[in-house]
């Protein structure tokens, strides 16, 4: 059971360097951020929390798209590794 | 070797770098003394054993029979825990491996932030001498996520004899 | 193996355990309520509550007043209720307060709810707490493990596991 | 950030913080509107009460073992404009009309009872008129008297946010009722 489970969570891991995970952090604090005041906005102003929770849906939303995907600009900083000893 | 990491966690680096300490400075020829990992599972374990306690009256006594009890169980488990976040904050300090090599002993703190992969290490003998030097992950693990024990060998011999020219 | 690296990593896993629990104990003691959060499991407040609703219960009121959300216990049934006081009438020589309660969305008052014979609640025996706040619909995922069996041992299997296999 | 999970985990975590950041600013907001348009000292009008007694032997109406039990219900005329109550957060508004007297032996036990209440969901319906309505529920003491009593009558409003704390006010223009002594017919 745990076996195949840990398996998944390999097959699951689709892996960005180290750059692209300071980016991704970066988008993610900075997108959600303006995503929440533009939310808090948009909410008070049309006098209504749905709209509040639909404009925060999309922020968080966009912000999945952007850095779930292992896209291939953040993986561009990959550091080179120690390459095993053959016969080792 | 165990089971592979994946080399672009930070946490894992660390993990497996602090793990790999004690044996690499036991080839060197220290001896680990456990006294600060042994004091923080204790406080560890208190804390568990407090919760455990807890956990078990809730589930044989009725709400109003186990409240003292609770009352006191919870004031113990917010000092036990405000214990082991100063231990970790003003006693640990990041301290990985305590060793004694005959007369020299030695201590190593070890800190790897979040997104690098730079292990960065503090390394103190008894006689005040410090050499504070950092090891990037990328010169001892494979991209297949092995630790090289060899090259962390002979990284932190290197290290070690710095230490040596710096106290003659 | 190492006996203190496994001791650690076990650690680990009671750390994340025991600080949901001693978390959960230490709001029940504050709020003087056995379950100082729970979740709306009937429509019988709608549309104030809905299923999934997230409460917050508050009990170190002495008594209650009309108006009042209060969540309630009857013996015999482990269902807790959220209903409002319809009536209240109390004693401040004993102490005692006898409370109506009704579902909003209910045709009648709660009177065929209550043990048998009784036709009120009283304040100190029954009363688990009053509702001071909300969060709408995040407890659904409750409801769905609650009333499926399979979902709750694959909740708790999925705990252990991410605990086990997480280093952070 | 380094896997899919984490990155989820990571991305969902911060949300959340951000998303209680929200909620506490939905709750100012919705506070300082409430301030802003005086709701604790809304008035409301309620006049020509009339009530009525009657013997039940049910336990739903709080007989206890085939004891008859006085029954009260009245009518009433009310005015209330509760339409400052609705603001960007408010969900629903519960709005009742209670009686609270005095035990006539002893002054320190007290009851409060509720005659009629209505949930009120839109802006439109906030302005309450009623002309001679019913209660909508049947008073009865703990005890075995409700007639002979002064009520003191009063309109509360209850607001059920969408999100945040639950508000409870009254309003102003209470009316004293006492209750006749019950006739046998």
């Amino acid at each position: 059971m745990s076996e195949i489970l840990q398996d998944i969570q390999r097959k699951l891991v689709f892996p960005i360097d180290f750059v692209g995970q300071r980016t991704t952090h970066k988008i993610v604090n900075g997108a959600l951020f303006v995503g929440s005041i533009a939310a808090c906005l948009v909410g008070f102003f049309t006098q209504s929390v749905g709209n509040l929770l639909y404009c925060f849906l999309a922020a968080y939303f966009t912000c999945l798209l952007a850095v779930l995907p292992s896209y291939s600009k953040y993986n561009k900083n990959r550091p080179e590794w120690v390459h095993p000893k053959i016969g080792n | 070797m165990s089971k592979p990491i994946n080399v672009y966690c930070s946490a894992d680096l660390r993990q497996t770098l602090d793990e790999a300490l004690p044996g690499v400075f036991s080839r060197l020829g220290y001896v680990q003394s456990f006294k600060l990992i042994d004091t923080k599972l204790i406080i560890g374990y208190s804390i568990a054993v407090v919760a455990g306690v807890s956990f078990y009256l809730d589930k044989i006594l009725e709400y109003s029979e186990s409240l003292t009890y609770q009352k006191i169980l919870v004031g113990l488990y917010a000092a036990l825990s405000g214990l082991f976040w100063y231990f970790n904050k003003y006693i640990e300090k990041n301290v990985k491996y305590t060793g004694i090599n005959k007369s020299k002993s030695i201590q190593v703190a070890a800190t790897l932030e979040q997104y690098t992969l730079d292990y960065k290490l503090k390394i103190r003998d008894n006689e005040g001498h410090v050499v504070e030097t950092t090891l990037p992950a990328n010169k001892v693990f494979t991209e297949q996520g092995y630790l090289q024990t060899d090259l962390l060998y002979k990284w932190f011999e290197n290290q070690l004899n710095d230490l040596t020219k710096k106290r003659n | 193996m190492n006996i203190r690296l496994e001791l650690t990593r076990f650690l680990n896993v009671c750390f994340a355990l025991a600080s949901a629990f001693m978390f959960w104990k230490g709001l029940s003691i504050v709020t003087n309520s056995h379950s100082p959060i729970v979740v709306v499991l009937s429509g019988s407040m709608e549309p104030a509550f809905q299923r999934g609703d997230i409460l917050f219960l508050w009990n170190r009121n002495e008594y209650s007043k009309v108006g009042d959300i209060v969540v309630y216990e009857v013996d015999g049934k482990d269902i807790p209720i959220v209903h409002r006081v319809l009536r209240e009438h109390k004693n401040e020589n004993s102490g005692k307060q006898l409370l109506l309660t009704k579902g909003d969305n209910n045709a009648g008052n709660d009177i065929p709810l209550y043990a048998k014979k009784k036709i009120y609640l009283q304040k100190d025996k029954d009363i688990v707490g009053t509702v001071k706040g909300y969060i709408p619909m995040l407890g659904y995922a409750t409801i769905w493990i609650s009333e499926n069996k399979y979902a709750k041992f694959a909740l708790m299997g999925f705990i252990g596991l991410s605990a086990l296999l997480t280093n952070e | 950030m380094f896997s899919l999970t984490q990155r989820f985990q990571q991305t969902s975590n911060q949300a959340i913080t951000c998303a209680s950041v929200v909620s506490i600013f939905i709750i100012a907001t919705f506070w300082a509107q409430l301030y802003h348009n005086n709701v604790f000292s809304l008035s409301s009008q309620i006049a020509n009460v009339k009530p009525q007694i009657n013997l039940r032997t049910s336990r739903f109406y709080g007989s206890v073992n085939g004891k008859p039990k006085e029954n009260l219900r009245i009518a009433f005329d009310l005015d209330a404009d509760l339409t400052p109550l609705f603001n960007w957060n408010t969900k629903q508004v519960f709005v009742y009309l209670t009686g609270s007297y005095n035990d006539t032996k002893s002054s320190s036990i007290s009851s409060e009872v509720t005659f009629w209440d209505k949930i009120i969901t839109e802006k439109a319906d906030a302005h309450v008129i009623l002309k001679n309505v019913k209660s909508k529920y049947a008073i009865w003491d703990a005890k075995d008297k409700i007639s002979e009593k002064d009520l003191d009558i009063k309109l509360h409003w209850n607001i059920q946010p969408w999100v945040g704390t639950l508000v409870y006010g009254e309003t102003t223009g209470e009316t004293l009722m006492t209750t006749p002594a019950y006739k046998k017919n």
